[in-house]
């Protein structure tokens, strides 16, 4: 029994799983939430499953994602500026709640590889990962206000 | 597991089916067909699958300590996530330019313009 | 374990593509398909693909629904200045 | 046809390919089998010409050829969306006006720009060693570019993205793909045969023959045809309206 893998198939079953329902339902305030929580939640996946298959160049995935998933945010974020200007979406706490995963998970990473080059590409994705996610609702919750046209 | 991968690859593609032909918007049987082309994905990637392999990439593993899965359905898998991205940009082109000439992108609505 | 992966992987993989199927207005496709994209390369790591992964990533995070949408801007923008010059 | 009779089609047909389909995949070997001929050579192939990453020389050296297609496609999508997507004479181009970006999020963006370009030139440098190549790096390395439009200012990216450059810089690495190939050629071998460079120590930056130069130059290709691209639709998102005729 791998731990890691048991890990991420929890986060997957349960974090993406409710991302996705998220996606599929409600209003579209919520469903540009639940997109940016998938990628928030699909790194640490990744970064466990690196850990439980032993293959320290998986880690290439997450890194990868760590900086084109809060761009994709971005650009919902942007080019829907005027439909979510009206209400914009608040979820501080299911932003700060995926953060913690990415954090723990990273941490936990770390303290389980040797300190080296391994150890900095680690630290690298967790903090794009949690900068950018942060970035990103705060740029859903009205970060382009100003834009009209353009 | 058995044929269930095989039969999720077949669900997608039968889904993204059903969606091209009941589309009432050309952007969304775009989004259809982008579908469809994932589905293909599915299927090679089970078809190379072995189990309890790892990747054949060997820059972190020593040759020969683990069995590997099939390179070769993956490397055909690779190389048209990118190209068909590029294909529906261009469908998507083609998406603006009937807007422009026709002013509409239901596919119902241009059917009735022909006559 | 590896098996339970795969399965709830492959899951949410056809649950995700059903799901963007029969989203009918394409603004809420284009966020459905993005985490598609995102399921699709859990996916493809779990089929020890990490290769596919990586492309699947790349393409469907941002570039895939920044085509999309800068699309329904353009035909939109056609339609409200159709409607407006009327 | 009315919406209903198609409908009916549709689910008729769709029941008759499912069952086919279904049949087929009973009849495929299992998930997960032991029995992969192809793979097991392909490996043996890679590992013989010291490519680390044997998907990489699947692509660059054994199926090399295939890819040539592939490109060729890539071109051609490219080709169509700029022939499609140019301006006409009854439109014309209006400036957009200056986005207002919320300070942090245009901090970020111009903080993660080189970080992500940096990434996508890694990814395809590494492509025959690690899971990457020239196809993935090459999106990455495009996208980080239109952080600029995203977070900045869709003038602040025009200023750093002359468009003849890259659409020179894709007809170029399209060319370079076929030179490699037919240095081959002229080297008394077959066409994109991976003979002409010595194969290298195994796990390195130079190892693996031609497949560094193939995998550069398809890295250049798609990352020049994904600004191309990007371009000719932002260009008429942003950029081009029609001429109100009243």
């Amino acid at each position: 029994m791998n731990g890691w893998l048991l890990a991420a198939a929890v986060v997957l079953a349960g974090g993406v799983g409710a991302t996705l329902w998220g996606v599929a339902t409600g209003p579209l305030r919520r469903r540009v939430v639940a997109q940016n929580l998938s990628s928030a939640l699909a790194c640490p996946i990744l970064l466990l499953l690196s850990q439980g298959y032993d293959r320290p160049s998986y880690v290439d995935l997450a890194l990868v994602l760590a900086l084109l998933g809060p761009v994709g945010t971005l650009v919902f974020a942007r080019l829907l500026a005027d439909e979510l200007a009206g209400d914009p979406p608040r979820a501080w706490g299911a932003t700060w709640a995926a953060a913690g995963v990415g954090a723990g998970v990273v941490l936990a990473l770390c303290a389980a590889t040797a300190p080296g080059r391994a150890t900095v590409k680690l630290l690298l994705t967790g903090a794009l990962l949690i900068g950018g996610n942060v970035v990103a609702s705060r740029a859903l919750a009205g970060g382009f206000r100003g834009v009209r046209r353009g | 597991m058995g044929v269930l991968p095989y039969l999720v690859a077949v669900w997608i593609f039968l889904a993204g089916c059903y969606g091209l032909a009941t589309s009432r918007n050309l952007i969304h049987a775009v989004g259809c067909l982008a579908v469809c082309q994932s589905a293909t994905y599915v299927l090679l990637l089970a078809v190379g699958y072995r189990d309890g392999a790892t990747a054949p990439v060997f820059s972190d593993v020593e040759p020969g300590s683990r069995p590997v899965v099939d390179p070769v359905v993956q490397a055909l898998a690779l190389t048209d996530v990118v190209v068909g991205a590029t294909v529906t940009a261009l469908l998507l082109a083609l998406v603006v330019q009937i807007s422009k000439r026709h002013g509409t992108v239901d596919p119902d609505e241009l059917s009735e313009l022909r006559g | 374990m590896a098996d339970a992966l795969i399965a709830v992987a492959l899951l949410l993989v056809a649950v995700s593509a059903t799901v963007a199927v029969v989203t009918r207005d394409p603004v809420r496709q284009a966020l459905v398909l993005a985490v598609l994209g995102i399921v699709l390369a859990v996916l493809f790591t779990v089929l020890q693909a990490p290769d596919v992964g990586l492309s699947q990533l790349a393409v469907g995070s941002a570039l895939t629904p920044l085509l999309l949408l800068l699309t329904v801007r353009k035909v939109r923008r056609r339609a409200q200045d159709r409607d407006g010059g009327r | 046809m009315s919406p209903r009779l198609r409908l009916w089609l549709v689910c008729a047909a769709g029941s008759g390919l499912a069952a086919l389909l279904v049949a087929a995949c009973l009849d495929l070997p299992g998930f997960g089998g032991d029995r992969h001929p192809y793979g097991d050579r392909a490996v043996d192939a890679s590992l013989a010409r010291r490519t680390a990453n044997t998907v990489a020389s699947v692509n660059f050296d054994q199926r090399a050829f295939d890819t040539l297609g592939e490109m060729s496609i890539l071109f051609a999508a490219v080709l169509g969306c700029v022939v499609l997507l140019r301006q006409t004479r009854d439109e014309h181009r209006a400036r957009p006006e200056p986005a207002h970006v919320d300070r942090p999020v245009r901090r970020y963006t111009l903080l993660v720009l080189p970080v992500a370009l940096l990434t996508g030139l890694y990814v395809i440098a590494h492509g025959q060693l690690s899971p990457g190549g020239g196809f993935q790096g090459g999106v990455v390395a495009a996208t980080s570019l239109h952080l600029l439009y995203v977070g900045a200012d869709y003038r602040a990216l025009e200023r750093v993205r002359p468009i003849g450059v890259y659409e020179v810089g894709d007809a170029l690495s399209a060319s370079a793909y076929v030179v490699t190939g037919c240095a081959g050629v002229l080297a008394g071998t077959a066409f994109l045969a991976n003979t002409l460079l010595p194969y290298g120590t195994f796990n390195t930056l130079s190892s693996g023959g031609t497949v560094p130069l193939l995998n550069a130059a398809i890295g250049m290709e798609v990352a020049c045809a994904v600004v191309v691209l990007l371009a000719r639709f932002l260009d008429q998102a942003v950029e081009i309206e029609e001429v109100r005729s009243l």
